[in-house]
């Protein structure tokens, strides 16, 4: 049967290449035109325990990942029995016969579609390494779905091009095999089918938010990005070794964290643009010189990505629990931006963004996401990369300085800016200092000097908020005149999208109030959009953080909370029924 | 812009070093440093630490960036990579830069980074008020280490020599010529230099005096020392007691990090245009 | 003329001795019967620069300095320059006159009392050597306040006593020197006099905060100190090398905040009471641990001396800019206890409860301080060392272990808390983990439990809140029926009390309201006392840190901020003419 | 309580490090170990770090605490100081070593802190899938160093032996009765011991495989190395190439950081009673 939608699961070990192999079906999918979201979800180990990437395609936009499964792809015998409870009723299993016996996989037959394919057998037939299987279930599963197989074979010859004929010559031969004898067993039979939509490749992208945020920091002329590994932040750092050289960017792994933000700090005082980014232990590491940065009024981006905590917590897993930590983050008072995308187009815009206030106003902008932005696929339109704004506010040229003499790094101005210079630049010097320092930069000992340049640095904020109040920093998704509004931030921001079709399906009075720049907190837009709503607070937290800001800025009271901290993005489904307990 | 002399390398800020700080000495000697060299003063940085060290900052008037405790050596490598023009110098202390800092170095070292620390070795936490550094020598008492400290110190050259530093010596603040000698070739040096350097913390320290120096050091050049020989340089910096040696302990030549940089082959990365031409490309693969 | 007060101060350059001799003098008045309060300013240099020590002696409980002075005692010219518009109109000077020429001193000399002293001359009469000029200054300045000289001799004769004769006799000659020029030269001139009220030693102390904590912490059963210098937290830290040892308690100067941290850490795990500190700088290092305290629920006690900031900022001023970072520290969501001393009682108190507190809950506890609480002379009751309460809470004997089996340290109870376990105890191991772990606390990469975990860790709120309601969480200074209250935390305190003192003469109807216990916040006990009343607001910061949770917590709005941000404590004069401004 | 056995040291808990990984042999070495020497189950404290190397702490039943990334030497010392009865062991990764918490190797080891610290060297961040390590060989390629790793290695047992460590070894995963050998005498030594362990990363280093160390290894007591020599121990660990030694490096006997603690001399300080008695006479100073 032809269905608008469907929603899929590969699962096996770590090392089986789950990821990949999810990934390349969603891409199936995207290259036929449809709407795709790809998640995967992987303990913090290298080879075994339990991969699985769930995605969901279908002929309209789909914003997350759902945890009911149409069909579930399965690599191992865990993969079944896991996540049987979230197989819909008419849903069903491709998976390795020769890995799991039929009578090994504990699913009650009668109930679902079950499609055992030989996985081993298939490979051996073909010739080919045990790194086939995947392939071979990937052509299976799109026997099953009816679904237009020449397009995998497309994206495989494209990634293994570089490999050379025979390793494509190998991946087609697998998918037909996978295709040929599912189509042979188990032909038209399985509810749920799906067709492409468009064979021609159109100006979209399937992204994960580490890529957008990593082309967004490029197209804003980032040209130094210094990173320690940590998931989920790994995945940019590795995006810009792998493209950033090319483009004349230079990326470093530095012995810590703490090296890294001082380099970046470094880097950027030095005149160019310059970014970090890690995860919550190592953003703890950079507190002391997010600080200087402050201090020094140095532009500094910095992504934070959030993952569950505390401490070590699940390395691998989602969260939002680091928001009011990175609003509060470091000693002494200074003004700091935080922006917190909720997709891959946010992610790409906001972080350009980022790069222009922090010149701008020069102080350090962090760019707050998490695991599940970060490392899930999103589909989008291509991101515009022409006339991307590049603002550095009052950066001076390398020319010979011809300015007020002597140039004073941190003079005083009625916008609290001073222009600044970059060392190096004839005929004028440039001096900062992470102590309390004088309009020239040299140390300044005084009180009185302290509370001026501290007055000198808050005197930046009618500016900024004046900025700012150009910007969408806060989106309602909905009609503006409903009795309830959702309140989030971030990666929710798909769940609720999906979250709230329904509900207006239902008819239900309500939409979604995204605040995407939270520090300084966007108080008067925030307002407006309550106005009148009985509120309803969604955060992948377990004490609702941006509940504590709204109480903190607004007389608004959050009537309702619905918090998840388990590590796991919001399901859909599961945020729908809790939505609509809170609507009764 | 300006040819620096030791005139014009003075700032206006007053000097807040107890009178007889050993400080004195090292400022001057740096200041006597950039005005024998052809670099203008704007392609000078300077980057220092936190501690009495860290106010050099203030008296030296070419391009300075006054950090936090501990971390001259990374945010003078985004200074250098981002700007190879310049000459980056990093004056930090022996708490800071062997204590808080300590991670910092022997990375610094085996990249080459071609940046310049040097310490200023009194021995003692000088700006909070006198505390046991870790090169402070084993039985030296203050108020954190009442009975003397009781471990071996830690040897910083030693370290260095561990680290493949290319450049390695030990100056101090009782020769200023040869002390400026020093600074002179570590600043020509291509590559990292670490410059211990003796500075006698006038207040604190009343056992490594200007006079507990004077008696026992020698120079390494007056001996013969082959300083393009690890092995020699090991030897000489195990020396300690009676006699200890200053000088330059070892020189190597070899490629430093941005030569494994592209990138950086051409032209500085500040010279560069910020926005990239054919990011298309890369948007090209997730279509 | 005998007064009932007196404000003085003694100036000169640091490395003159400055702070011992300003308190000497405080102790001179303290061991009078006086009450006294002393507090230092230096800026951050050894030599040179100009320090000075304020203090007030009073036949009533002083709680603050003031800025009005009415007798400076300067060791230099700047002295008397940088003080001047301090001085009382009846005050004056008592200054080295052979250092600072009369026709350089820039006083105009027909408004002040004007007592120049040669100390050079002196003290060379007398064949001592530099050092000893203070002394005579101090002999100088009681002849002209009348004070009883011979208590200031009997405290040089125990303080240098050790040193042998020859110092306690050159010191009687150079108080006497400075004394009987004094007398000889201007006597009864001064209006400014003031009694000794007592001679006997009485049981109270004129004691810094540091001391204050560190004294507590070893009554607390403290046996294990490690931190890493830092202004103004060194105190603690030198007072734990100089007494520690006597009572087997480990004092540790480690390589970093980092190292001090964890090794405070596995001290706490291993089953001793340990404790670190540090400043803000420091602080932030520490973060990364900390958030591994709260996860593997160490009872951990960190003294946080909060200076001004941002970054290196003024590191020997004061500040408390730190608050709402140390409640949001460290990334991922956990319960933490946050305690603000406003005197040295509390200081004691308070550091004790952060053991005992720690311990019952098994999570970190801060203690948040600043460098005037810190570092300033207050004078007290002597504290209380017979029945200091010790409650270690589920902590099991060392004994061979006889309870459930196994033994899991993380095991699910009723209120969260777990039975805690000294590792090396016979018939048990303990297991625990910075990554979500199971109850048996090995590593469990599961969603399920890190949701149960984080569950178990806030389950002890109820219990903890229970508990902290037993405490002086809020105290309110003053009629509780009072119309304003003017609300703060921590070392404003001193100055508020004597602003009230004022207000109060005035017939204002005025109260304070202190909130101690700030973090888990103390909402009822605040809108208890906030009920009816119009709130002041008082902050040594810029943005009003308590004023946010204020807003964050209970539907009370502040009325008036006072904020300083200057590095300074607030003055009382200063703060009441504020008040006033308030109160119309 | 037990004394251990092979059998004992199980833990229930899966393991979940790669087929073919040396950590399994480090393991099974550690456990073997452990088996030989009298001291009973609940006197040994395991800490490691972050990465593949900490799981270990799942799979050796004594007393463990499972730390953050680089820490595992403070978090020990604060262990051993407060219950020096314990045997306290280290397991940390060369990222975690190395990079991350190299600032506290030196102080550790020129205090002479009586843990034993034991790392998985197998040149790269596993846990974190393959990046490069500071160990890893110039010219490693990896995601992070596209053309190779740019620098020299970071070299622990010059750091070591230049941080005046008292034991100082190098064993590997592929010859476990030698690895043993060198846990046991590392554990027996009275001080801080650095035994650097060659572990093949066997998903993500293609380069430094079993075969590889096999090749190359040979073992000090083979060729007559006199380990308290210093110096031999200096020339030995520059050793690289066709043929890397393994072995003790270099031992010596000197005090430990407890002994200059006259707190502890009697008995630990968990022993001891909390509540101090005579504090009266502190605040007696404030009168
Ligand atoms: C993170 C941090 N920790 C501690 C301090 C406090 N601090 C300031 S200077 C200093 C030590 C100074 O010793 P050293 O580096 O040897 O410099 P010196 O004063 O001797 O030149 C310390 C610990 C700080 N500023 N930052
Ligand atoms: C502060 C901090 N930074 C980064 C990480 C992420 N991280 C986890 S494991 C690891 C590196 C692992 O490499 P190594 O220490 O060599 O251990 P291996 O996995 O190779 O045993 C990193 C960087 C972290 N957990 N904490
Ligand atoms: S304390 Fe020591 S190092 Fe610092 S300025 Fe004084 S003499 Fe120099
Ligand atoms: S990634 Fe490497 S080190 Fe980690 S478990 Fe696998 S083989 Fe072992
Ligand atoms: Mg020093
Ligand atoms: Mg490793």
């Amino acid at each position: 049967m032809q269905q608008d939608e469907i929603s899929l699961l590969v699962g096996g070990e770590a090392g089986q290449g789950i990821n990949a192999a999810g990934f390349l079906l969603a891409k199936s999918f995207f290259r036929g035109g449809l709407h795709v979201f790809g998640s995967i979800d992987y303990p913090s180990l290298i080879r075994g325990g339990h991969n699985f990437y769930t995605l969901r395609a279908a002929g309209y936009p789909v914003y997350s990942h759902w945890d009911t499964i149409n069909l579930v792809i399965a690599l191992d015998a865990l993969t079944m029995k896991r996540h049987h409870k979230h197989v819909s009723k008419d849903g069903g299993y491709i998976y390795d016969s020769d890995r799991i016996p039929a009578d090994h996989h504990d699913i009650p037959t009668d109930k679902k579609f079950l499609c055992p394919i030989p996985l081993k057998t298939l490979q051996k037939e073909i010739g080919g390494t045990p790194v086939i299987r995947n392939v071979i279930a990937l052509g299976a599963t799109l026997a099953v779905l009816d679904y237009d197989v020449t397009i995998l074979e497309v994206i495989l010859r494209e990634n293994f091009q570089r490999k050379g004929d025979k390793v494509v010559e190998m991946n087609h031969r697998a998918v037909r095999a996978g295709y040929d004898y599912a189509k042979k067993n188990f032909s038209n039979e399985f509810t749920y089918q799906i067709k492409a939509i468009s064979k021609t490749k159109q100006n979209r992208i399937l992204i994960p938010g580490s890529e957008a945020i990593a082309v967004g920091a490029m197209a804003a002329g980032c040209k130094f990005y210094s990173a320690y590994p940590m998931t989920p932040s790994s995945g940019v750092l590795h995006f810009f070794f792998a493209q950033g050289e090319q483009f004349g960017i230079v990326t470093h792994q530095p012995e810590s964290e703490i090296a890294a933000i001082n380099m970046v700090i470094g880097a950027a005082h030095a005149g160019t643009r310059a970014m970090t980014g890690t995860s919550g232990g190592g953003f703890c590491l950079m507190t002391e010189a997010f600080s200087m940065a402050g201090m020094t009024e140095t532009p500094l981006v910095v992504m934070l990505g959030q993952r569950t905590g505390p401490s070590t917590g699940l390395p691998t897993y989602t969260g939002q629990s680091d928001l009011l930590f990175a609003i509060h983050a470091s000693h002494g008072e200074f003004p700091r931006i935080l922006l917190a995308p909720g997709d891959v187009q946010e992610s790409f815009d906001l972080t350009i963004d980022a790069f222009n206030l922090a010149e701008q106003f020069q102080l350090p902008v962090i760019i707050l996401t998490d695991k599940h932005l970060l490392e899930s696929h999103y589909t989008n339109d291509t991101f515009k990369l022409d006339n991307v704004p590049i603002d550095r506010g009052k950066l001076l040229p390398m020319t010979p300085y011809k300015g007020e003499k002597p140039y004073l790094r941190h003079r005083y101005t009625d916008d609290g800016i001073s222009p600044r210079l970059i060392p190096g630049t004839p005929n004028a010097l440039v001096h900062t200092d992470s102590a309390v320092h004088k309009e020239s930069g040299f140390q300044g000992d005084h009180c009185e000097i302290a509370e001026r340049q501290a007055n000198k640095r808050y005197q930046k904020m009618p500016t900024l908020m004046k900025t700012l109040s150009k910007r969408d920093t806060v989106k309602i998704h909905g009609p503006h005149d409903a009795k309830t509004s959702i309140v989030s931030w971030g990666s929710p921001k798909g769940a609720i999208l999906e979250a709230l079709r329904i509900l207006h399906k239902e008819h239900q009075s309500i939409n979604f109030t995204q605040i995407l720049y939270i520090e300084p907190f966007p108080v008067s837009e925030v307002e407006k959009a309550f106005q009148g709503k009985r509120l309803i607070l969604v955060e992948n937290n377990q004490t609702g953080q941006l509940g504590s800001l709204i109480q903190q800025y607004t007389d608004y009271k959050i009537n309702y909370r619905i918090l998840r901290y388990d590590g796991r993005p919001f399901d859909p489904g599961d945020l729908t029924d809790r939505i609509r307990e809170a609507l009764k | 812009m300006q040819k620096p002399t030791v005139e014009n390398l003075d700032t206006l800020e007053p000097n807040t070093w107890c009178k007889g700080c050993g400080n004195f000495g090292l400022l001057r000697a740096l200041k006597a440093t950039l005005a024998e060299l052809e670099v203008p003063k704007e392609q000078y940085f300077l980057v220092t630490g936190i501690g009495c060290h860290g106010k050099l900052y203030n008296y030296v008037d070419v391009n300075g960036f006054h950090g936090i405790h501990g971390r001259t050596l990374p945010l003078a490598t985004g200074v250098k990579l981002t700007n190879h023009e310049l000459t980056v110098i990093c004056a930090a202390g022996d708490g800071d830069q062997y204590d808080e800092g300590l991670g910092h170095l022997p990375h610094a070292a085996r990249r080459n980074i071609d940046i310049k620390l040097f310490t200023h070795d009194n021995k003692v936490y000088g700006l909070t008020t006198g505390q046991t550094a870790p090169t402070a020598i084993q039985g030296y008492r203050s108020k954190t280490t009442l009975h003397g400290a009781p471990s071996p110190r830690l040897e910083p050259l030693k370290i260095a020599l561990a680290s493949n530093a290319s450049f390695v010596a030990r100056g101090w603040v009782g020769d200023l010529e040869h002390l400026k000698g020093l600074m002179k070739a570590a600043i020509q040096h291509r590559g990292f230099a670490l410059l211990d350097i003796f500075q006698v913390c006038f207040t604190f320290n009343r056992e490594q005096t200007f006079q507990f120096y004077r008696d026992r050091v020698y120079k390494l050049e007056d001996e013969g020392h082959d300083s393009s020989d690890l092995h020699q340089a090991w030897t000489r910096a195990q020396e300690w007691g009676d006699r200890i040696p200053i000088g330059l302990f070892y020189q190597e030549n070899r490629p430093i990090y941005r030569d494994s940089l592209p990138q950086l082959k051409k032209e500085a990365l500040i010279k560069q245009p910020l926005a990239p031409k054919g990011l298309e490309k890369l948007l090209k693969e997730f279509m």
